[in-house]
């Protein structure tokens, strides 16, 4: 049965037809039997309950309960866990840390800056357009619910493999609505990742992160104070679509079917949020509000819970107030709805008329659906009867906890003990198969459908390792952030494959000259149920948390995407990791590409012999196994420092991190980005040399490698002369030579190849008509 | 050679964000009686011989409509040319 | 010079267009689709973005926004009124400039710095080119695809009313590669690349936009 | 309340990505007897009493297409309601 057929019988139920359930039935008829098994609630949750109540609860009760105690909502396999990330050392710049919609870091010169990454993952699978748009949309609200203007997007996605059929069916779609919905908001879309991997083939992981911008005094919190103030909802109608979506849709374990419970797929509407966002930021300017929430999965259940049970008193609501698209919602369906696009705020009375005004100027539809009360009670009426009657913390805060049974997997001492060839039989083309794999190729077919350039304050974005956006046209300050999440480390070891993926996102941040500042995360797993998920799930938090002390960063929040699976098996562990940096003068930001002849080309950091879970295993033997790269984050943190300083004294002209692929990646991406070649003397083992992956490496170029040096020593950070840019090719003495046009022919044909040809439309002219002057 | 024509509406449960947009300009520019606007798509088809119902119906609900949030409605033959 | 920049509900790109103004010189003024007043401002621009979210055809509702009306008694006047992206998709549904711009041949959206052949610089908008220059823009579009009748393709060529042209390659099957044409007067044009993402080093792929800023105030300065 | 039909379409002149799409998508997935593809849009309006032809075409035709690309159907009461 879905969640939808479930609640539409609760009021049809034996005993009860055509009777509205209220507070005053569930006490007359206590023993009433209710679905709660259908709505994914426990036996031991249902009692929990009516223990909390002393009776049952009401048709709508079990609704709203229901869907803030999902998995989704309530965190209940994970929060124990996440405690780790809370008891990591306090940090100045955090100004708002994790439980708020997202965290809220201060980068200097009176502003602020909030970003989080949350997955949309199993709406996508079901419809990819519309899903990996709402995911958007979602985010962006978060960041907008702080007082924030939204400034920019990121997405990391994982398909199953690039060939097979579904992936055709689905990665199109995705990015079409990451594109559709970002791009008609108008935020730049500055970076992300796309990966592919068998793990994915039922199961696509679809992360997306917003960043906003504010001045301090512009923080706006989600909490329901000062008695009489009024709620008001404003933003779209309420429909039926969606209802219990993303609560219970990413609750709960796919089978061959597709998601048991399919409720009706959301809508996005950017045209409506553009304007919301808009309206709000209006509405934050004129001091209209004393608190606001966005609303996203369980809808107006979780808004309202939320905003009264952070508040001191109680919120009396009358749902019929509740603008609706269909009039034949039942009052269950209306709390559940997951419609997009809406807000709820908190006014005070004398300016409901300026709030509301606001929005009539935006032809954002308001209304105000109750007020703040003193008691300590959340009260929703419909049709003059009491539905609901709940201590609002006991939905919000209070819901279940579980200290789910661990193990370490049972396979995973052979993985680890299955290492990985060491040597390449033939490095010219296993270069060209790394760098044309679908994870290696040119990621442009995507990109292009992204929009990089509106408000103007793009400095960098993708192909560069990190996106990098101008703050204050004055002061150039700036900001700079990278989203990584390499599953093959984690599933090799989920405690240090957490903390590679920081090593990674925070490098790329460091490359770009920016001094990273703060985390936030997305963990996508498989189900908690499963004692080894739990295993590795655990794990990773334990590696992230412990990789945030070492480089004292403060994770601001994130999100966690459990259930991840098809069948019985689980996705790889994916925890996806985003780190802000800041930049003081964005016109110092150092670009990946090398454009000018003549310069000298430098490895910073130090190589060994690592592939365990290396593109090039991958690519190449079809192999997984052995033992991720040795981590070493005192080595990252020092080579962040001399990024940090040696673009500050403009020393470098390029940098670019190796990860993924190692050497062999990262040149090739060099050289095509501005088509300058380069001619190279690497030593040691050439296989290691170019394609291992040992962590805290960077290539730079400069004009002035005596300087550069200089400074990577005085650090500890070991240099390598590589040789000089300059030719149209890559000429690696006496290993192999590249021309950058074969090079470039690989690396760019194989999406387009997959998924169409992005390539320039045919104009709708006969040739010879296009003047030439 | 016969003309199919397959319209594709939005489930009545779905929001129509364009239909919506419509009307609001339709109310602007003074048109107050239209009450309502849901905006598809119409396709029109052309197909080899006597159009075999089973199949269009198949592609029109596969390939023309997501069946998750749209409705078809197929009009087998519309005409009949030569 | 007061270049105003309206704002429609969607429009995106209207603080790029305002700060394009003023690198350029100018004082960009913000106008409001629901006003019918234009403040007095001797020039505007359209800017970018989803008006409306492109819903119906993009443009269309823009079109018929109240300071539209305005707009086109104004410009049959010899304001002088630049369309970018969304600006010229709504100068088009207004008819103030000819042909509609249509869904991308290739259906995707696309992004990408976009060279272009600048074949007039005799318009408000382009005088500070040189005929026959080629220029690095930025295109951003899901429905930038030109298109006329043949026969109207023909008389826009035949009179000179092409002002920009794609070149190395036409990134959305734009009827003979054309990217932005001009009234007969030539003093509104219209163009699907956006040079307001081109105006500073930093943040463009060159400053080649700027130009068409820069060309208004100028022929503002001659006119005065 | 009664309900109309605007069916608006490419001029036959002017080309169209989307049906060409669907058509290669037919093509490939073995439906080879369909030979061309059109999409247009469809629109379902719900107006107060009885339709005014005159108005409704004047909508069709000045603000649900645009005359110098598309042509309208206009299909007045598909059915009466109420
Ligand atoms: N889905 C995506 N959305 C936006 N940008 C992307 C996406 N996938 C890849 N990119 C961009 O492409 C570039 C290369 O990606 P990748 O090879 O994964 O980078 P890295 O090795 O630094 O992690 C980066 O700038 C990244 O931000
Ligand atoms: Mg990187």
């Amino acid at each position: 049965m879905s969640a939808t057929e479930g609640l539409s019988e609760l009021d049809t139920a034996p005993g009860r037809t055509n009777r509205l359930d209220t507070v005053a039935l569930a006490t007359e008829q206590p023993d009433d039997a209710q679905p709660y098994a259908e709505l994914g609630l426990k036996d031991d949750e249902y009692a929990r309950i009516r223990e909390i109540l002393g009776r049952r609860p009401t048709t709508a009760e079990l609704a709203m309960y229901s869907v803030m105690w999902s998995e989704h909502c309530s965190y209940k396999s994970s929060k124990v866990h996440l405690r780790r990330f809370g008891d990591l050392p306090k940090s100045d710049a955090l100004l708002v840390g994790m439980g708020e919609n997202a965290g809220v870091v201060d980068v200097g010169e009176g502003y602020a800056v909030t970003f989080k990454v949350e997955s949309h993952n199993h709406p996508s699978y079901v419809e990819p357009y519309q899903g990996a748009a709402t995911g958007v949309g979602g985010i962006v609200r978060d960041i907008l619910t702080m007082g924030a203007r939204p400034i920019a997007v990121m997405d990391s996605l994982r398909f199953g493999r690039a060939d097979a059929p579904d992936t055709a069916r689905v990665l199109p779609g995705v990015v079409a609505g990451v594109g559709g919905y970002g791009n008609c908001l108008g935020l730049p879309n500055i970076g992300g990742e796309l990966l592919f991997d068998d793990c994915y083939a039922g199961n696509p992981l679809v992360n997306a992160l917003c960043v906003g911008v504010l001045r301090h005094e512009e923080l706006q919190l989600a909490k329901a104070e000062g008695v009489g103030n009024k709620v008001v909802l404003f933003g779209a109608r309420t429909g039926g679509d969606g209802i219990g979506g993303v609560s219970v849709l990413a609750s709960e374990t796919f089978d061959a079917e597709g998601p048991a419970k399919r409720p009706a797929v959301q809508v996005g509407d950017p045209f409506t949020e553009k304007l919301l966002i808009e309206a709000c930021l209006e509405i934050f300017a004129a001091g209209l509000v004393t608190g606001i929430q966005d609303l996203g999965g369980a809808g107006i259940s979780c808004a309202t819970s939320e905003l009264a049970a952070a508040g001191s008193g109680g919120m009396a609501i009358d749902l019929d107030a509740v603008p609706l698209r269909d009039s034949t919602l039942t009052p269950a369906e209306i709390l559940m709805s997951e419609s997009q696009e809406r807000m709820c705020a908190i006014v005070e009375p004398d300016k409901v008329e300026a709030f509301l005004a606001v929005c009539a100027k935006w032809d954002v539809l308001a209304t105000v659906i109750g007020e703040v009360t003193d008691g300590d009670r959340l009260t929703i009426d419909w049709h003059g009867e009491r539905i609901i009657d709940v201590p609002p913390r006991t939905v919000a805060l209070e819901g279940p906890r579980y200290e789910r049974p661990m193990s370490r997997p049972a396979d995973l001492d052979a993985l680890q003990a299955d290492t990985p060839p060491s040597s390449s039989a033939d490095l010219r083309a296993d270069w060209l198969a790394v760098v044309s794999s679908p994870d290696g190729a040119d990621k442009s077919w995507v990109t292009e459908q992204y929009d990089r350039y509106v408000r103007g304050n793009t400095v960098l974005a993708q192909p560069e390792d990190a996106g990098v956006l101008r703050i204050d046209e004055s002061s150039n300050l700036g900001i700079a952030l990278s989203l990584d999440g390499n599953a093959r480390y984690a599933r090799l070891d989920p405690y240090t494959g957490a903390q590679l993926n920081l090593a990674e996102a925070y490098r790329n941040v460091a490359v770009s000259g920016a001094k990273p500042l703060a985390v936030t995360n997305c963990l996508n797993f498989g189900s908690p149920e499963n004692p080894e998920v739990m295993w590795q799930f655990a794990e990773a938090v334990r590696g992230l948390a412990d990789g945030c002390r070492e480089l004292g960063l403060p994770v601001t929040g994130g999100n966690v995407s459990l259930y991840n699976q098809t069948g019985d098996v689980a996705i790889n562990p994916t925890p996806v990791i985003g780190v802000l940096g800041v930049h003081a003068d964005v016109t110092r930001r150092v670009p990946t590409g090398w454009r000018a002849d003549g310069e000298s080309v430098l490895l910073l950091g130090e190589t060994r012999p690592e592939f365990g879970g290396s593109a090039w295993a991958a690519v190449v033997h079809g192999h997984l196994g052995g033992l991720p790269p040795r981590l070493d984050l005192a080595a990252e943190r020092s080579l962040g420092e001399v990024l940090t300083s040696l673009a500050a004294d403009g020393l470098v002209s390029s940098a670019h991190d190796l990860a993924d692929g190692g050497l062999a990646q990262a040149l090739t991406e060099s050289a095509l980005r501005y088509g300058t070649g380069a001619r190279l003397n690497v030593t040691g083992d050439p296989t290691a040399a170019l394609f291992g992956e040992s962590v805290a490496r960077v290539v730079v170029t400069t004009a002035d490698p005596a300087a550069v040096r200089a400074v990577a020593e005085a650090a500890g950070v070991p240099v390598t002369e590589l040789g000089t840019t300059g030719g149209d090719a890559l000429v690696l003495d006496g290993l192999l030579e590249l021309p950058l046009a074969e090079l470039r022919a690989a690396w760019t044909a194989t999406l387009p190849a997959l998924f169409g040809s992005p390539e320039v439309a045919v104009g709708t002219v006969p040739a010879g008509t296009v003047p030439t002057s | 050679m016969s003309q199919v024509v397959v319209d594709v509406v939005l489930k009545p449960e779905i929001s129509d964000p364009q239909g919506q947009a419509v009307l609001g300009a339709l109310g602007r520019l003074g048109h107050t009686g239209v009450r309502s606007v849901r905006q598809g798509k119409h396709f029109v088809l052309e197909v080899d011989g006597e159009p075999d119902e089973a199949e269009l119906r198949q592609i029109a609900e596969t390939l023309l409509a997501n069946p998750v949030i749209e409705d078809v409605e197929l009009h087998l033959p519309a005409r009949t040319t030569d | 010079m007061r270049i105003g920049v309206i704002t429609f509900p969607g429009s995106l790109d209207d603080v790029d267009a305002a700060r394009a103004v003023r690198l350029a010189g100018g004082e960009p003024v913000a106008l409001w689709h629901a006003d019918h007043d234009l403040k007095d401002v001797d020039a505007v621009v359209l800017p970018g973005g989803f008006s409306y979210g492109d819903y119906l055809r993009a443009g269309a509702i823009a079109a018929r926004s109240p300071l539209m009306a305005d707009v086109v008694a104004a410009a049959r006047g010899g304001l002088p009124v630049l369309g970018i992206c969304n600006g010229f998709q709504v100068l088009c549904e207004a008819g103030l400039l000819p042909g509609a711009l249509t869904r991308n041949g290739h259906l995707h959206f696309r992004n990408r710095d976009q060279g272009l052949l600048v074949e007039r610089a005799d318009t408000a908008w382009t005088s500070s080119f040189e005929q026959g220059q080629r220029i690095v823009v930025p295109v951003k579009n899901g429905e930038g695809r030109y298109v006329a009748a043949p026969a109207e393709l023909d008389r826009l060529e035949g009179e000179g009313r092409v002002v920009v042209r794609y070149v190395d390659g036409n990134p959305n099957g734009s009827s003979r590669d054309i990217a932005g044409v001009t009234s007969a007067d030539g003093r509104v044009v219209g163009l699907m690349p956006h040079p307001e993402h081109a105006v500073e080093e930093l943040t463009g792929p060159s400053v080649d936009g700027l130009g068409f800023f820069t060309s208004v105030l100028s022929a503002l300065v001659v006119a005065a």
